[in-house]
């Protein structure tokens, strides 16, 4: 019975993002349009449901959740804009030294969706470009423009620390 | 304003001028996918502007399309090059 | 006002993309230039799609395009310049001369040298 | 107007360009590369022309679909060549 229930919140969950997708891609309140809507959102949610968990939109709405996440932002935000403009002197000046290289940072995230949101998100933040994960081991392999010192902490620091504390305070 | 539009769409896809030239360059294959992504990045942007430009919601759909497809297309090209494709 | 608000974020936005352009012509190596790839992404896009929300207003069908077309590219952009990087490192495009350092291919040569020591003992042990 | 023409002629030249570089470059797999920019840029030509439909298709078949297939293409053609040295071996049989 829980099995049941839980299946039904998960096709529940993707059919709230599928809708909100189609929302956004029609861009027209009608009523035709919202129950067809509706219809299609159903069908694409109950054939995707088996794929794997959701979060469903309403995770969003739990205010720890929802500070946490913006505190990621936040500070992926901030980062992003620092080592873009470090970047841009970079490309403009040449005469400055470019010292890059492949780093291997530990990380602690083990979980797929942690892992992914620290890949995705540190690369995003251009200084560095994730190029290979070791799930086991939980390791990193970034390409680096600006090579961090050798010791693996400092390393940490400098590439995902940051993020991670935003994230392992969110996995509990 | 709509001028401003035009030029913002313009100069978009002029950057692309020398991304051209890296495809021409490139000395390894995956010079070119990186220049063809931001070729489609780039593409996206401008057809954004152009339908501002223009007053046609219709063709904002083409810069999604591109958006997703270099995606696409980048995926499948380094999976070429890892030699899993075949 | 709004005009001059549209102008200035999309000079940033252009700005960012032609030194990300640039920065493709010029970078040494190929992994710099996945690197000057992913910028042209993240702060070329993102002011140019907030000009346009700023230009047509917020609730216009272009506001909720460039929201879909932000999310498109920050997804997925460094999921497909990370494919592109691995598929490069293992297909074994070198790095520049002037790299500082390969801790990957470091730790390959220390595993390539224990096994070779591992072996060189095994077969002193059978003698 | 002014930018409908500026816009036109500029996506002309990249397609000629990128077309130009299809014949030029030795190198097959770049060569398909510079292929899927005449597709990508044909798709912007398609959209300042007013025609955001063909726009779509040519995405998908023009900057994806074809260069895909013409790397399996050159994939599987070299794959399959070896030069069996005399004239009077036994030709290897493919297995």
């Amino acid at each position: 019975m829980s099995g049941l229930s839980a299946a039904l919140l998960r096709t529940f969950a993707l059919a709230c993002w599928a809708m909100a997708v189609w929302l956004l891609l029609t861009w027209t309140v009608t009523a035709e349009q919202l129950v067809v809507g509706a219809i299609v959102s159903a069908a694409v949610a109950v054939f995707l449901a088996p794929l794997g968990p959701v979060a469903g939109p309403w995770r969003l709405l739990d205010p720890r959740v929802a500070r946490r996440t913006a505190a990621l932002a936040f500070v992926a935000g901030r980062r992003a804009v620092a080592a873009n403009l470090r970047l841009a002197r970079r490309i403009w000046a040449p005469s400055r030294p470019l010292r890059s290289g492949m780093v291997i940072v530990p990380t602690t995230q083990r979980s797929p969706l942690g892992l992914t949101v620290v890949g995705l998100v540190s690369s995003l933040i251009v200084d560095n470009q994730l190029v290979d994960v070791d799930r086991s081991r939980g390791r990193l392999l970034y390409h680096a423009v600006d090579v961090p010192p050798r010791d693996p902490d400092q390393a940490r620091e400098r590439i995902n620390g940051p993020l991670e504390a935003h994230l392992r305070q969110e996995r509990g | 304003m709509r001028t401003v539009y035009g030029a913002i769409a313009f100069a978009e896809i002029a950057i692309g001028v020398l991304l051209v030239v890296r495809m021409a360059i490139g000395p390894t294959v995956a010079d070119r996918i990186v220049a063809l992504n931001t070729v489609c990045t780039q593409a996206a942007l401008s057809v954004l502007f152009y339908a501002a430009y223009a007053d046609r919601s219709i063709y904002l759909d083409v810069a999604l399309w591109f958006a997703s497809f270099s995606y696409l297309g980048s995926v499948v090209f380094a999976r070429y090059l890892e030699r899993e494709l075949l | 006002m709004k005009a001059v608000i549209v102008i200035a974020l999309a000079c940033v936005g252009l700005g960012f993309s032609l030194s990300g352009a640039v920065g493709i012509l010029r970078m040494p190596d190929l992994y710099c230039r996945i690197q000057c790839s992913s910028k042209t992404t993240t702060m070329g896009a993102l002011p140019a799609l907030i000009a346009l929300v700023v230009g047509e207003g917020v609730l216009s069908s272009y506001a909720s395009r460039a929201l879909l077309t932000a999310f498109l590219l920050l997804l997925l952009n460094p999921a497909s310049s990370h494919a592109l990087a691995r598929a490069a490192y293992k297909s074994g495009v070198p790095m520049w001369d002037g790299a500082v350092r390969d801790e990957a291919a470091e730790a390959r040569h220390r595993r390539e040298q224990r096994r070779r020591e591992r072996r060189r003992d095994g077969s002193g042990q059978e003698d | 107007m002014a930018v409908f023409w500026m816009m036109d002629y500029l996506a002309l030249a990249l397609i000629l360009v990128c077309a130009g570089l299809v014949v030029r470059l030795r190198n097959l797999n770049g060569a398909v590369m510079a292929l899927s920019g005449v597709g990508a840029f044909s798709a912007l030509l398609f959209v300042v022309l007013g025609a955001p439909d063909d726009a779509h298709s040519e995405i998908v078949v023009g900057a994806i679909a074809l260069p895909v297939l013409y790397l399996v293409a050159i994939g599987k053609a070299r794959a399959e060549v070896h030069d069996s040295g005399e004239l009077d071996e036994q030709p290897r049989t493919r297995p």
